[in-house]
């Protein structure tokens, strides 16, 4: 691996030209990834990234290691194919929230479910910048598009929500502009064994400009940002003075004050990244009355997919005889035609 | 014609017949797919040529004694080659009313009925729609009758074993097993070596219907049955000698790209999602993990194709398999494997449409789907199979055209073949010459565009080979470079290089061969796929009239044979039967403006020999 | 209406002829769903039964309303088609594992996140029947079938959960062959308004006998399920002395005894089915450690799309004038060519 | 050939040019479609007839400078009848290198370059891959070339309005125009009005780009310019009196749509998924809700579809609309439409392929899977669009086929139709003639498989009429009961019936027309779709040359008119323009078993008129 080791962010940059819009939050991923990988040592040959079709999606391009841009939506599918023919290679699945989660709603669900050992980022910019910016299922209600040209009506997904729902065993996010955090939070996905879902707030500066200002504005972070760390309570504002507390009878979550009327620091729940219930519970917390989760929700990792299937199939072998073809011809039953 | 008139008519002694054609028929229940295959499996032992066609029913499980529930088995067996299950019944068993009632009509006038008269009960008479018992209103004189109560007799038989009177009526099927077994002079060995080794755990099972297999056959020897009545002889076909077993359309399919992958040495990758049909190759595929490949059932036909791309990319043989309905689904994705040029192998076991359609009955109508079935200009080699055991050889045909010129390859099967099972001599597989896939591995300017100059293959670079990081997509690349390009010229020329690796493969595969009667002549009948049977029987039957038609069949349905064109130019006249409203015909007159005929056959069931003899003469007759 | 309460289960049965198993456990559900029709109160021709393909979506055949037995995974599209185009019918889909969950994933996902006005109806047999028994999404793992001679190796989905994770307002789950109980769940999703999805634990005899015997047998089920009912708690066992108990910092849920080592009354949780996180840690309870929660997990009514939809065209309608083709056609910039 | 030779060539008196083509190029940011568009507006004011190319770059927004973000409008205008952009350009309208290096080798030898010599900087010249400056390193000679400071002349011009530096400057466009309209004698109100209406909540924005607008036009009138460069006059065309507007063909297919409904008194439910280029005609009728259609932006094409056949069910007529990627995934709903016999309109804006291939640009290549892209037998009509304009007619035949004959209908477009513009004399919508459906209602003997005699179409019975309560569904039903049927003889009856009722509606389609030329002749130049402008251009020059050929424009692509053949057959020859790789050519060879010639263009551009000039001549010479 020592020679990986000492590979830099330009070995991971392609010839390719990158043609994002001006200000695009997807210059800032692509810097942070390219920045991140020669870290992971993997070798460039053994990592593969594969997309579907949007804005999000050329990101394959400019990443000098295997790539497949594919078509809308399939994604979460063809790198199941790629993982299950060679569990050896370290593959990356990069998604927008249409092609993640509209058309390929359906394939996302069941690499999820299935937990294939994929990394499966998803930039979030609730909108599709693509082709023009028609609201997508996780724009906010009233979003007026080309398409709503009188604003949406339906309800948005919550990406994490619906993760956790599909069955995911790591689900976490971050934003784009944000480097350190999105880092930490790419080395987990990384590190975790089966399928990691990471949402990625991106900024699209052309068709849906500033709707995560209110988290990213860093004068506001303390107020707005919930950091999660395992063990750690769920506390934040200017000095941490703020959390969450969960009353056992009806659920219900508010947000308290430590020391005001007789909170005391461990009335605050406190982050367990394994607890599907809490993770769930963070997942739907928003502003403006919660601060919103950034981080590791869950993880709670399993025996991924293609390790049982291959374990499967040793298992199998030692029963069934060799891979010989006149043997499979001949097995059953038989019988001779003399001259 | 009936069996009996038969003895007259082919003029042979004793009780000798040239083909005889036998229907197993009874509830879904009754086992009669079971039955059948024992028969036909003793049938090929004894020596005689033959073709089966198994019915099932739409139900999964009909409610006992209902006509939807009926499922039936036929055989056609005798001295000489057969390739069809035959047109009409001369032997018909009957398990029960609906079972009469569904099949009487394929009987031939004077032919032989068996029926178990113990179910001809007043509600199951109902429930097949009966006013009266056809077995004493005489409706059936025209017919030879055997009635027997066989509950009564299989109960008598397996007595000893000591079964529930449920597990012991099951037998039933074994003891009207064994009276055929008896009229046709069959050998109950490997029948009964089956149900050993199949109860082996339940020895008391497996006496039980020995003894009413052997009970059926002794009660054909001493019971007094309608004159005329008694062991029919049917000569030895000239079936070559060698080692055989019976395998279906599936069975062979499944063996078939095992057998491609091992040729190609490469892994398979085979993803896919039931769909009557076509399920039944996923479960075979499923059972053979000794071999490199890996199955994979998908949430649904666009992952299943999307997976087998995606393992193709990762340098193994992707393989997705389907019917109409889920390839239909496929069709971006295929157009994804077009641009991309990945080898792929896409199978489709076709059904009877459109849309849901009739998914346990046969058609060939998703020709025109596998030709055009997607968006923009994609041509690929598409190939079908003719029967069960050819489905072996196209199996590997298509793996390696696949891999020779990395590109999505149609394998077109139908219902029919993939259930009917047929005689099979087991082929050496050390005589299957090998054609190993180079991989890339030189960095030395490479781009994922390189090609092959002599058969246009794009190159294939699978990840984990250093020095040959790449990115590949659906957008429209550089000719050169193989980086997405936008540019008019690029987009026409790659246009055209598409175009001309899929024409060209017409260089690498054989002339088409005429496969009865002569080169030229008055007519040819030009058919494709599972029809190769009955338009094989037919131009047989009317060549020994002395007509002058030869029967040409297409394996290779895109690129055709070099020789196609000129062959077909040497007859006067053109006929093509299809089992969809005209499809392949189309082609022919488009591609060689040949006025060629249609014959078409859209209703769930394969040809009958006579419906394709009787084209065949009037066409001739009206164009002298 | 009069004409309409009078009529009875027969009013709802056609005339074809019931093509199912013997012993299956669609018969029972048919059955309480004809005897419910007429309580319901909605005449014959303003119901459509919608399904796709699988035993289960025969359903529409054997119902005397419209119906449209449509294709494989597509009936919650088709249905959101007929709703959108006609919101005065009542609308029911009916589904399978495989036909929602599987192929349809995509589509149920988004009915119940835009929140349309269906009654949808999962017949979970964790299996597909009408295909001959393969294993599906909601099968357990290690389910042998065709597909999966050595055993299925990938995690099922508990469908309540993904439910919930799509965004849906209503989630439900009842038994086959329990008439009551389905009965009253039934109702309750008919009268909610916006989808509600409602998962029934139906019995295949053919390919996947008694995997839910555990929960129907009568003599356990006091000890196997546990009845939901708003505002009461979370209490089972033969004289209800079994709770759920939730400890409110780590959000670990327990089995605890009423009178047993200091637990009382009002440490028991209980049901609000207005809350989204005890809907989401009920729909993921299961047995052996815990009961199975059996009634209306989650009900939190809100505007459903339809509404919204036709709402906004209409507010739209005043601004913009009539629907004149002819003044379309003249609309913005137009000029004069005289001869 | 230059403007200015144009002169001498086309002998008009004083500089007096009979057609000319402008391009105006620049980047996506610089407003150049705008631009166009107010040209266009003001050309067709003046009285010429003309015809428009909007060439959009693949990316959304480019860095500036960047040659693949240039945005192209190109319009050509005159005096006799315009079909098609031109082929050659006379005025090229640069605003920065990368505009200039990518467009420069349209323009004829001699023709005049405008450019705005501020934006010729390193920094520019060097994205556009410029080694030297070509506005003065001479390789500009062969052109007539005007130089000027836009930016410098924009800054002064606005100052008065003090908007910011940025702002200002987004004026350079209305400045070019203003010289563009001096050039060629155009009056600018059209623009001011439109100017002052868009920015009516910012007047300073709106005086500002007039007053760029008409310093531009100064500009012209006093500024000293290479020799030969003034006014030029372009006669007014003959063209119609009467009510015009500029219409894109998505503008034109959305109003028709909505007039179909109308004339079928039938709510619409419009579903689609966003894909380019067809989503503007989503957009375009989301804004249109007084009338009666619901807009559904559905998850993906399959639900979008799906929701649309729900529609069609429901009551409503459903339409989906895609392009190719999008269509393919549709197939298999489509097909349920086809068994189930519901109307339903998909609209086709075809675009580069295969897989996601070039999406901004034109093809014609998704014929054959309008025609096959589904499994079994499932015809349906397909009609396409000749322009901007016909896209109007188109959809209104498109809902009465699918209404009057309860099938699925394709409708082709293509991105050229869809976003190029072309004046419109506004048609009076009171002289269509209605086509209101019948619902059924009479509960008497009322089946769903009840059919029109005449047409042969299947009742259509709405939920919430009482009494007619029924089933419908993918599965084969009965020719009688409309029940789930499985049976052989009605499967053959139902196929039979599907496909006459598609074949017969050539009865009610008008005859095939010849749209330039005699009816019989020498060559037949057969032509569909957008092609139909360059056809019919080059078509009249090989007339003017004394060639004996003809145009025949087909609208109906499935099935053909009763007369096609026979009219076909008057040629001695036949000439197929595709921009494919040859699909209608094909389907001509083998419905006519004519010889059709092909002649094929893949490179995402239109036919030029001269290409098709070029292969009429070479086929017409080598025929002699
Ligand atoms: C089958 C198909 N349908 C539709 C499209 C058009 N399309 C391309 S990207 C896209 C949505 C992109 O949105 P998102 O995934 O959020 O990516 P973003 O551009 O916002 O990063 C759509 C609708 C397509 N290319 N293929
Ligand atoms: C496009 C398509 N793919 C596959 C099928 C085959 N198919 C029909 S039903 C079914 C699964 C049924 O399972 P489920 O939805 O659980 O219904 P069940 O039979 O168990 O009630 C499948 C795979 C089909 N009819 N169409
Ligand atoms: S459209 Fe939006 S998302 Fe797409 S590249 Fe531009 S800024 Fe980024
Ligand atoms: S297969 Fe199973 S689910 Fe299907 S009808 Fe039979 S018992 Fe019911
Ligand atoms: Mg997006
Ligand atoms: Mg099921």
């Amino acid at each position: 691996m020592n020679a990986e080791q000492k590979l830099t962010l330009k070995d991971f940059s392609s010839d390719q030209e990158v043609r994002w819009c001006p200000g695009c939050g997807d210059y800032a991923i692509l810097k942070t990834i390219q920045k991140l990988m020669p870290n992971l040592g993997v070798p460039k040959e053994k990592t593969v990234f594969i997309s579907g079709i949007g804005c999000s999606s050329r990101f394959p391009y400019y990443m000098e290691t295997y790539g497949f841009h594919t078509i809308h939506g399939r994604a979460p599918a063809i790198a199941s194919g790629v993982k299950l023919a060679n569990p050896e290679l370290d593959v990356w699945v990069v998604t927008g929230d249409g092609d993640g989660l509209s058309i390929g709603g359906n394939h996302l669900l069941h690499a999820l479910r299935r937990n294939i050992n994929l990394q499966i980022l998803l930039f979030n910019n609730e909108i599709y910048g693509l082709t023009k910016g028609q609201y997508s299922p996780t724009s906010q209600v009233g979003t007026m598009s080309p398409s709503t040209p009188n604003g949406s009506v339906d309800l948005p997904l919550r990406p994490c929500t619906f993760a956790i729902g599909a069955g995911a065993r790591f689900v976490a996010r971050s934003i784009d502009t944000e480097a350190k955090h999105l880092t930490s939070v790419l080395e987990r996905a990384h590190g975790h064994k089966g399928a990691s879902f990471v949402e990625i707030y991106q900024n699209c500066p052309v068709y849906n400009d500033g709707i995560f200002d209110y988290i990213k504005d860093k004068k506001t972070a303390a107020e707005s940002r919930l950091i999660l760390e395992h063990g750690k309570a769920l506390t934040f504002g200017d000095d941490d003075q703020k959390g969450i507390r969960l009353d056992p009878r009806n659920m219900q979550l508010d947000v308290v004050t430590i020391g005001e009327n007789g909170v005391e620091e461990d009335h605050i729940l406190v982050h367990d990244e394994t607890n599907k219930v809490m993770a769930q519970m963070l997942a739907d917390l928003k502003g403006p009355d919660f601060p919103e989760p950034l981080g590791v929700l869950y993880c709670n990792p399993t025996e991924p997919y293609e390790i049982g299937v291959y374990a499967q199939r040793n298992e199998v072998r030692k029963s069934l005889g060799s891979p010989d073809i006149n043997a499979l011809l001949r097995s059953g039953h038989t019988w001779n035609v003399e001259k | 014609m009936s069996v009996v008139d038969k003895l007259v008519s082919q003029e042979l002694e004793g009780n000798t017949v040239r083909d005889v054609v036998v229907r197993f028929a009874g509830d879904s229940g009754d086992g009669m797919q079971l039955t059948g295959s024992n028969f036909t499996e003793a049938t090929a032992i004894y020596g005689n040529d033959l073709a089966t066609f198994p019915d099932f029913p739409a139900e999964i499980r009909a409610p006992a004694g209902a006509t939807f529930g009926v499922s039936a088995f036929q055989i056609y067996f005798g001295s000489e080659d057969v390739t069809t299950a035959g047109d009409e019944v001369d032997v018909l068993v009957a398990m029960n009313p609906a079972a009469l009632i569904t099949n009487l009509s394929d009987l031939v006038y004077g032919g032989l009925i068996i029926v178990d008269d113990g179910s001809f009960t007043d509600k199951n008479l109902v429930r097949a729609g009966y006013s009266s018992n056809p077995l004493d209103d005489g409706s059936l004189d025209p017919y030879r009758l055997i009635s027997i109560e066989i509950g009564k007799q299989v109960l008598e038989a397996v007595k000893p074993f000591g079964l529930s009177h449920k597990f012991a009526l099951r037998c039933k099927n074994m003891w009207t097993l064994g009276l055929v077994m008896w009229l046709f002079d069959r050998s109950r060995d490997s029948t009964i070596d089956g149900l050993r080794s199949k109860f082996s755990k339940k020895p008391e099972i497996a006496e039980a219907n020995v003894a009413a297999l052997n009970a059926g056959h002794s009660y054909g020897e001493t019971a007094e049955l309608p004159s005329g009545v008694e062991v029919y002889k049917v000569p030895k076909a000239h079936v070559q000698p060698g080692l055989y077993r019976n395998t279906t359309g599936t069975e062979a399919l499944a063996f078939g790209l095992l057998a491609g992958g091992q040729l190609a040495e490469l892994p398979l990758m085979f993803a896919s999602y039931p769909i009557t049909p076509a399920s039944n190759l996923l479960h075979a595929l499923s059972s053979q993990k000794q071999f490199d490949v890996v199955t994979f059932q998908a949430e649904d036909e666009i992952a299943a194709a999307c997976a087998a791309i995606g393992g193709s990319f990762a340098g193994s043989l992707g393989v997705t398999s389907s019917s109409g309905p889920g390839i239909s689904l496929k069709g971006e994705a295929i157009s994804l494997a077009c641009a991309t040029e990945l080898p792929l192998v896409i199978v489709n076991t076709q059904r009877g449409g459109p849309s849901t359609g009739l998914p346990t009955k046969t058609e060939q109508s998703d020709l025109n789907q596998a030709l055009f079935g997607r968006h923009a200009d994609t041509s690929l080699p598409i190939i079908a199979a003719a029967s069960c055991v050819d489905c072996f050889d196209v199996a590997i045909e298509a793996v390696r055209l696949a891999t020779k010129f990395t590109t999505p390859v149609i394998l077109l099967s139908d219902g029919y073949i993939a259930n009917a099972s047929e005689p099979w001599r087991v082929p050496d597989f050390d005589e299957y010459e090998s054609f190993p896939v180079q991989f890339e591995t030189d960095a030395e300017n490479f781009t994922p565009a390189k090609r092959d100059p002599e058969t246009l293959a794009r190159v294939w670079a699978k990840p984990g080979t250093p020095g040959l990081e790449h990115r590949i997509g659906g957008i429209e690349k550089s000719f050169e470079t193989g980086d997405i390009s936008y540019d008019p010229e690029n987009h026409q020329k790659m246009t055209d290089v598409r175009k001309a690796k899929i024409d060209q493969i017409a260089n690498y595969i054989p002339d088409q061969q005429v496969s009865l009667g002569r080169e030229v002549g008055a007519l040819a009948v030009v058919g494709w796929g599972s029809t190769f049977g009955a338009i094989h029987q037919a131009v047989k039957r009317c060549r020994a009239d002395g007509l002058e038609v030869s029967h040409i069949h297409a394996r290779y349905m895109w690129p055709y044979p070099k020789n196609f064109e000129q062959l077909l130019n040497g007859f006067e006249q053109v006929l093509v039967p299809e089992m969809n409203v005209g499809q392949f015909v189309e082609v022919i007159r488009s591609r060689f403006l040949i006025d060629a005929k249609r014959l078409n056959k859209v209703s769930g069931q394969p040809f009958k020999i006579r419906e394709i003899e009787k084209a065949i003469k009037s066409l001739l007759e009206s164009s002298t």
